[in-house]
């Protein structure tokens, strides 16, 4: 038998139109029965005391792909995972409209919980995205400034 | 020797710079991205703008995020944008 | 204005049912905009290789939800959640089925993973559940064992 | 001055035993959970076979988590269960 090489086991995808959590869980389990855990997170955008009226996400295309990639095979090689999905939205999303998701099928529930979280962690810190505010008064608002406490969570992951 | 490079801009340094992508031909003697920031600034004062705090920009060399020292040459596209805000 | 004590953000339910994940998170999302980060875990039955036919899930009617209410409460105490769901089924369940959910929803991702889990390794060392495997080739298997990497998962919860 | 307890058996502990609760008196000496499994572990084989390797036993007492050394005064049901295996 050839020796193939593995296929990407978690999906990336970059694009302006909504997703269904549900449906991209949902298709990483239907018809296996190895998976014993998946963990699903959903990032949203929050009207922040009722100020906001969007975010506008601007993106670098080709490198955002590729960067989430990057840290999806960084997950791969960390943890045994199963399958997975990435997707992250640009344009201009309205409060309570989800901006990301990250997906992870793993046989057991501290692989998938790790991946997950390490994939948001990093995805924050390293993919090309920038979130401007808009504001409810119709004023166009600053740009989301990066946090530390994002940088200092994605740093933990190296001591590891 | 150098070559022209397609130069990115995002957020607010596109913003403060005006244009989304250029495509510039630097000087031979200006071989890291430092360099090339410096260069930059003494364009003009849109540049200036932007990179007044340089410590704080971030910098991809064809779409790999590089440090500051990086050597530019061979470069295709080198793009400028501040911290992420993703997720 | 009187003060009323504040009601429970995580629902708790015992059912031999299957449930729905998605509906469950959009639930604690749906008509507000304060919500940033939802985790939806999902714990599934494996077959194991293909032996098993069935997982036969035996409880302690009234201690389960008792118990998985205990730490719910615990959760909330330690992190600032604005909604949640837990949901473990009894029963023979097979294999691609679901067996438990535990959904949180925050403000922010970091405590949002941290509750879901915790809630997992909580639920899993302390809620009154059992698991007998049932075998494909009809024989009754043995009761799944307690591992002790759980009981570790359970107690790194303590020390912070 | 001892009252009627309800015991409860599940998993393993209950197919050992042969069913799933009952209720017993245990004699006034019986104070603690402990006393309880020996006191039980003397009735029959099937309670030796239950409890023989009796500190992996899990007991609860009115639904709540207890150990071996609770005092049972008060207790209305009492249960005693494997190590849990649920999510």
């Amino acid at each position: 038998m050839e020796c193939a090489s593995s296929p990407a086991r978690i999906a990336v995808r970059i694009q302006r139109e909504d997703f269904d959590a549900a449906a991209q869980a949902n298709a990483l389990t239907r018809g296996r029965a190895d998976v014993g855990a998946v963990v699903t997170f959903t990032g949203l955008c929050r009207d922040e005391g009722g100020k906001l009226a969007a975010l506008e996400l601007e993106h670098y295309p080709g490198m955002a792909e590729d960067e989430i990639a990057r840290v999806a095979a960084e997950a791969e090689s960390r943890w045994p995972i199963l399958g997975g999905v990435a997707i992250h939205r640009y344009g201009k999303i309205a409060p309570g409209e989800n901006i990301v998701l990250v997906v992870i099928a793993s046989s057991h529930r501290a692989a998938a919980f790790e991946a997950a979280e390490f994939m948001m962690d990093y995805l924050k810190t390293r993919a090309p995205f920038w979130k401007k505010e808009h504001l409810k008064d119709g004023r166009e608002g600053a740009w989301v400034e990066a946090k530390d406490v994002d940088d200092a969570a994605a740093d933990r992951w190296r001591a590891t | 020797m150098s070559q022209p490079i397609k130069l990115s801009y995002f957020a607010w340094v596109r913003e403060r710079i005006g244009r989304p992508d250029e495509t510039l031909q630097p000087p031979a003697d200006v071989r890291t991205v430092a360099d090339l920031i410096a260069w930059l600034s003494a364009r003009g004062e849109e540049y200036a703008y932007a990179f007044e705090k340089a410590t704080v920009i971030r910098v991809a060399i064809d779409r790999k995020h590089v440090k500051q020292d990086s050597p530019i040459e061979g470069a295709r596209e080198i793009a400028f944008f501040p911290p992420m805000t993703g997720g």
